[in-house]
């Protein structure tokens, strides 16, 4: 079990209903896929968000990752949709 | 490289002039200098306003991530990105970045390089506001923006 | 095409905000500009000046060509190049071109061509005022600005 | 015979020692290139000018033309070196 802080922004926070929490981690949620899946368990909210869980952009502690990236030692895990800035 | 490179993100709005300015200042061996502003447009009349979300921290460090690259790939004297976020309305700045070099096209390269990566990798999200007063929709990534950054991954 | 080009070729320096600012004043369909601003380089302090003779009449009417052709090709909603003549310090501004579009690479691309086309059918030539009070060699043409000139006749 | 303005720039200009001057031209003066073999006859600052006369550049009213352009029924004559601006 570890603790990490989940960050989500744009419409995955606005379908989430909310930015942030802490959430404890299963052992076996190893990637970033684990987590997505793991939190598809957690209610409609949370399978609304991660419908089309292929156009999730994910970053560990501020850097962008992709989703077979280990989460072992994250702090915060952001998920949001493709950025649009600029 | 120790070219300076200055990277914010403000709600506040910024002068053009004062940027390329302090970039310049007290240095005579810059021989281009290119900028790049993006601003907000009307839609035809239809957009009252774009909200612009980030990711506080990560904006940052992504700009500075990616002006540094700028720098050592061009060789650049110096780059400046400016991002704004919060309620921005048709006509106001939403970005500058500018690029400074000994030669014309690294200036322009430089900028367009930020430009293209800022677009695709830098936590910001557009939201359309109407002017009927209806909130729209997230605004969608682009193909084509992605398309204009993995043209930078054919190395010249 | 309607769209605003300002041209001009003149002893006095420019400002760069005021310049940008005219152009974009009471329109909010501009989505980016991009400027250009070429300075007089030090050529690591042994430059003291350049000296810019030109053809009056011919250099105005040449740089409002290539404008013209740059708005038509990228469709731009603007575009405005003011060159200099006369005695230019090390730090000082010799030229600069504003290009504006409702997208980013339009914009970038319609002021890199002004610029290439400008370097090199631009009627202007430049002369090297060493600092130990000499007066060297009028600047040579680079094979160079040539090549970056071709390159828009393959067309994309 | 017909009169026309010609200019000089850059070290065209220096080498002829002027920068414009009016000159009649004989009739079999047809072409830019006819031109600048007629101006070499004149004296040795028009030979140092125009030495290299590939590189040397022309505009006819002020618009750039290649060498085998005729020149009837232009009022003014420029000839320069390559450009150096921007």
């Amino acid at each position: 079990m570890s603790t990490v802080n989940l960050v989500y922004f744009s419409w995955v926070r606005e379908r989430i209903g909310k930015g942030e929490e802490m959430l404890d981690l299963p052992a076996d949620v190893v990637t970033v896929a684990d987590l997505i899946a793991h939190l598809k368990t957690r209610g409609e909210e949370y399978e609304a968000a991660f419908e089309h869980q292929n156009v999730i952009r994910a970053a560990i502690n501020q850097e962008h990752v992709d989703h077979a990236e280990p989460i072992a030692g994250a702090r915060e895990i952001a998920l949001f949709p493709p950025m649009t800035g600029g | 490289m120790n070219a300076p490179v200055i990277v914010r993100v403000q709600r506040e709005d910024f002068d053009l002039d004062a940027e390329v300015s302090a970039l310049r200042r007290e240095r005579s061996d810059i021989g281009a200098v290119v900028t790049f502003s993006g601003l907000c447009r009307d839609e035809a009349g239809a957009l009252s306003a774009l909200e612009l979300e980030h990711y506080p921290g990560m904006a940052e460090a992504e700009i500075e991530r990616i002006c540094h690259e700028a720098v050592e790939r061009f060789g650049l004297q110096a780059a400046t990105a400016i991002h704004r976020f919060g309620k921005i309305t048709p006509g106001e700045n939403i970005v500058l970045v500018i690029a400074a070099s000994p030669h014309r096209q690294a200036a322009f390269d430089g900028a367009n390089f930020i430009m293209d990566f800022l677009k695709t990798s830098a936590p910001f999200w557009k939201k359309e506001h109407h002017v009927d007063g209806s909130i729209g929709e997230w605004v969608s990534a682009k193909d084509a923006d992605d398309a204009a950054r993995d043209r930078w991954t054919r190395k010249p």
